[in-house]
């Protein structure tokens, strides 16, 4: 069903949540008051925000280094993100690691990505084949840039996730630049959605400075996760109109770039849409605005008010010592899943039309492959 | 109970522990409908189903990608590795994201990984490989590597129910080459403890995994030829390692050779030095020495693996020398 | 041009010889004369064979484990092969490893695998990059499996080749399966050439037992390769009528599907071609056979009588020291290279569709691409 | 010639040594435009041209497996890590392929692979790691890591003309701290060979990279506040180890204190203690100790990374505790 008017300003409240928070940020750094490097996401707000929303409260996601709305969407603070960055014994982290590295498996159902680039795809397929075998019917989401999609993990991740049809969505942030590297030294593409088509799972691309362009795409994708169909990987078409980092001027990026993208930028692009399709009223926007000032001043407050944690804490938590036990979580009887099993230890090769003589070529993807295993499989659609 | 081989042993242990837990997943290389390249999980598939025994693509990285994805629900997967050397392959998934999640952010990996390693076999250099010391100098994992049946089992069922993820290596060597009676109860061996193969008086061979056997044949010529009476350490875990075991035996002989398969430079034998020189320096009546493998990949043909091994006669011969000083 | 009519035989006569060594091998299997495992080629001969042959002399290869033809028509004796086999003093690894783990850099040009699916990939399109630089037209071929193309290093190799536009010519040797692997859990996909689709790159499909349609799409994108228009996958769809190795009774595989296969022996098929043409008469054929039985005997016996290496070899070796240095061979005026070179540090962003902004969708693949570079780049196709 | 940064001495070392040679080659994620993340290679593409100066995709395993294939026609490339810590994610290419390649089948491959590691810049468990162990322990690669402008030039010149794989770790802490004169020749520093800093004669303090300073500065203190006399040797090469150096100021203090800011287990201190046992046992005049970071990922929080590393009074109170011993 469409979205509600609620919704809409739901969303829109986010997007700029996403950027004013961004803008503190950027003030508490100039005030050297971030540890390390801050990452911007201007102009890419839509697509954290959109994606993100797309998501139930029990599905998963794992957040890139500039999914700072998908973070708020999910549940998370300002002042947590604000406390990550300062290095706060307060943050999620308790300052053992920084940015959008952290997570919440009993709640939120956020995994904490690591720097290497690509890691978390196949961490998030694993996620949504656990749910799965769980009885849970629950999608991981999580998001690379197009110069990510160049490592081996996203590779290895996908078709796994693919081969095993776990319900997984995967938006792939292209915003032209990976650091300093151009699309075309990246992978000779045009749209990086094709990257798909290695795997045999649909590649879409949608224009990621259309907020609810990225909504519909994603609440697809994740329904047909969730349906039992396997993974999606969606192109964002956007641009990063900062540098890599604070500390990048990104001298490399042509002017007129940046001012053919700030002029498509997304939020400027849905305020102008819900004045003219008439979804809000000049007065509830200022609410909102000032519903976010208020809201980021107390946050951040909070957020320079926690110490920094003690120095003894270093050597704390390498090992887990029954200090934290995750347990597994049913939905589904564990009878169902009680051995003997009896599954046939042989594949059902008449029915691998993909193992018949290549020249019949009547040979079918997994989606359609009723695999191996007990002898009454799922049918063949 | 009849007498069970080191993999039978395993494959008995993995299957216990999966009776036991519904939450205890397996994935791997042709470990389902195959039973694993060394037939370790043979009769898997049927009997506990496709969904907890998955057949993966040739994809280490996403093997154990997709165990920590499991783990973080509450399950406990246990990813083999074909071969222990295909660990190079997903290195950057263990060391970086395994490793470090629980010091992060505090979301435990209880996860095994596990695969046939060591050489004596004939494997050549990428079948034949002893990677352990990279992941005993990886702060968060946990390192195993039993020498007997007994061992391999209960601490097969100890790693998969510790809460850290533990790298289990189970030496080629030893799969079918030792036989054992083992007891019918379900019994663990915990992680983390060594253990005495063999009382001496005056001096300590310490090893693990088929090296063990080596030193216990070793200590048997030296004190019948020699009269030289060996203590036989097997350290059983590598990380976190026994140093209480480790000192008690050197304040008894005073003298220590340690043995490993493992290539010399960086080997284990070294950080156990370390120790020593920290904790017992003044107990030592000579140097600690060591008898490793050579540092050179490890080669293919027999007589080149010989000599690349150590043996009964290296080990004898530098205990001999190490019993004079 | 077609292949005359001497050429047809050579294939035959490299066929036939890859299988009749491989006959031998087995037999000293049986005898306990191989150290280690026994790989087999039965039934793939095509394509090793096909492949190979549509290189030059100075191309380079490297064999993965079952391109024992490729070796041969790259100028390895039987003898190399067999003495890998028996680890023997005399093999080209004098026992330090096995198999077809060996190579020549000198005369061949032929580069070692290692036991690592994929990693081969990026190191052939090194290699086709350094000949490149050089001033060398020389083009770079390898092998993998369609259990192979999961690894991650076959994904970054071969987008990497991509971008770069390197000279590299990967055949895909789909044998349907992956030690006791189907390619349905490998990946959805019917086709594994469409792997190539990830990176913009040719990916195309043959019949791999048919030796002259291997020959043919090999040849083509060795052209392409050396025009300078980058890698091709082509993926040759076979069967892998032994076990993974000696030891695999492949019972996994079904009966049904060997039979047709047989029916289907890539060297049967191209006996009935040269008949059915009147390419040969069957003085020539039993005259080749004569001779490869001849050569055979000779080649084995020398294997047998090269003595195990001296044990004390495994301590030499790891390092060279000054032993074996390798010069760049410049086939281009040094002047060419020699700094400065002028380029200038910025991208072509005016020439780059791919970089505009992404509603204007006609951004095009790395192959049109001028990339950046000196003011004159090449033109545009 | 003006005082030039650490970073500096790099950049023109590399650049000098393609100057020399058209063989010379990097590759890598950002060198070329925008100069490096850390701008080493700033102004390189345009000097040395895009043929030579290769901008790549985000594919560590393809750099440096296009690197080894580079290398097999002669060609002498230049990797370059963005931070040393995505080495993980081409382990298997360095330690497979690279490493094993010239044992195997007599195949040399001259190539460097060099990144900004170490920590104490706050940058967090990812852009702040020492992995020099795992490649001291992986035979057939060279593993450099200097401590001053003057040696990283000298020594990234000599990596680049050695035939064999070099790994040269460039600890960024260093980068733009520490400035120094250097000769306008073209001078090389010897791969495999220490250097003493400061001649001592109660104990030898042995470091690399960083800790080289922090161990000068101790040694400072040391003399002023409690005249005890340190010698401080620099390895600069951790692969092969200068025994010689090592030994030679062994016997001149009789008792050694390292220093690494590697991680504690398995760390380089544990190969030195082995050495030292086995071949000046008897000139111990106390036990060898270290002073290491913990056995933990590397903190991102301030406070939190400043307990874990090493520091002056770290190394001070280990000296002189064993000075009085
Ligand atoms: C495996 C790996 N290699 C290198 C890096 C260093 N690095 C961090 S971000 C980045 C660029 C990423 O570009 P992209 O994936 O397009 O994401 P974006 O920054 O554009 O959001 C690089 C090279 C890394 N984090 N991981
Ligand atoms: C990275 C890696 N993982 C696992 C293996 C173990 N292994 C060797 S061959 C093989 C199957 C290869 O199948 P495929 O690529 O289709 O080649 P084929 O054997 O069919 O020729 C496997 C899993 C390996 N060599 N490398
Ligand atoms: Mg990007
Ligand atoms: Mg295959």
């Amino acid at each position: 069903m469409p979205l509600s008017k609620p919704q809409h300003l739901e969303l829109y409240y986010w997007m700029q949540l996403n950027r004013k928070l961004e803008d503190a940020l950027t003030i508490l750094f100039r005030q050297n008051k971030i540890v390390g490097g801050l990452y911007s996401s201007l102009g890419q707000e839509a697509i954290s925000v959109g994606s993100a929303y797309a998501l139930e409260k029990r599905d998963w996601m794992a957040p890139m280094i500039r999914n700072v709305g998908a973070l708020l969407v999910k549940g998370f603070k300002p002042r947590d993100i604000a406390m990550q960055y300062m290095a706060k014994k307060g943050s999620p982290t308790r300052g053992k690691d920084g940015t959008s590295h952290f997570g919440d498996l009993q709640d939120r159902h956020i995994v904490s990505p690591i720097s290497m680039l690509g890691d978390l795809i196949p961490v998030m397929a694993g996620v949504g084949l656990a749910a799965r075998y769980l009885g849970r019917d629950e999608v991981a989401m999580t998001w690379i840039g197009e110069g990510g999609s160049s490592t081996g993990a996203f590779h290895e991740g996908l078709n796994f996730a693919a081969v095993q049809k776990a319900p997984l969505v995967l938006i792939l942030e292209n915003n032209q630049w990976a650091y300093s590297t151009p699309t075309y030294l990246q992978a000779g593409l045009k749209d990086f959605a094709d990257r798909a088509r290695a795997y045999g799972i649909p590649g879409v691309s949608v224009d990621g400075n259309d907020v609810l362009a990225v909504y519909e795409a994603a609440r697809a994708a994740v329904e047909r996760a969730r349906r039992g169909d396997g993974p999606t990987l969606i192109e964002a078409k956007t641009f990063r109109r900062k540098g890599h980092a604070q500390h990048d001027p990104a001298n490399y990026v042509p002017d007129w770039m940046r001012k053919e993208w700030e002029a498509k930028d997304p939020i400027l692009r849905f305020e102008n849409y819900l004045t003219a399709k008439k979804l809000w009223t000049e007065k509830e926007k200022n609410e909102i605005l000032a519903r976010i000032d208020r809201e980021l001043k107390e946050e951040l407050a909070a957020a320079e008010a926690s110490p920094l944690p003690r120095p003894e804490e270093a050597a704390l938590g390498v090992y887990c010592e029954g200090c934290h036990e995750i347990r597994a979580v049913w939905k589904r009887p564990l009878d169902e899943v009680k051995p003997p099993r009896h599954d046939v230890a042989q594949w059902f090769v008449d029915r691998q039309p993909a193992l018949r003589p290549t020249e019949s070529r009547e040979a079918v993807g997994v989606a359609d492959n009723p695999g191996h295993g007990r002898k009454k499989t799922r049918k063949k659609k | 109970m009849a007498q069970q081989t080191f993999l039978q042993a395993i494959g008995r242990g993995l299957w216990e522990e999966m009776e036991r837990d519904p939450a205890v997943v397996m994935l791997g290389e042709d470990i389902g409908v195959y039973g694993g390249a060394f037939k370790v999980t043979d009769g898997f598939l049927p009997h506990f189903g496709r969904e907890r025994v998955i057949d993966t693509p040739i994809s280490e990285t996403a093997i154990i990608g997709a165990a920590v994805g499991m783990s973080y629900l509450g399950l406990r997967p246990v990813a083999e590795l074909q071969f222990i050397d295909f660990i190079a392959c997903c290195f950057n998934q263990i060391t970086n994201f395994v490793a470090k999640s629980h010091y992060r952010w505090g979301a435990p990996v209880p996860m095994v990984i596990r695969g046939p390693s060591g050489g004596g076999v004939h494997g050549g250099p990428f079948h034949s490989q002893n990677p352990e010391m990279y992941f005993v100098h990886t702060p968060g994992l946990k390192v195993v590597y039993p020498s007997t049946p007994y061992d391999a089992k209960g601490l097969i069922k100890a790693s998969i129910r510790d809460n850290n993820p533990v790298l289990f290596f189970e030496h080629k060597f030893l799969y079918r080459r030792i036989k054992e009676e083992l007891p019918e109860d379900d019994y663990i061996v915990p992680l983390g403890k060594a253990a005495v193969r063999r009382e001496g008086r005056h001096l300590t061979l310490v090893s693990y995994a088929a090296m063990v056997h080596t030193c216990l044949e070793a200590a048997e010529q030296l004190e019948k030829e020699d009269g030289i009476s060996c203590e036989v350490v097997d350290l059983r875990t590598l990380l976190p390692l026994d140093r209480e075991t480790l000192i008690a035996s050197l304040k008894k002989t005073n003298k220590m050779l340690v043995v490993h398969e493992d290539t010399r430079t960086g080997g284990i034998a070294g950080e156990i030095a370390a120790i020593v020189m920290e904790e017992a320096f003044e107990e030592l009546d000579g140097p600690l020495l060591r008898v490793t493998s050579l540092d050179t990949p490890v080669p293919y043909s027999p007589p080149l693996e010989e000599f690349f091994l150590p043996n009964v006669e290296k080990v004898a011969a530098a205990a001999r020398h190490l019993a004079k000083y």
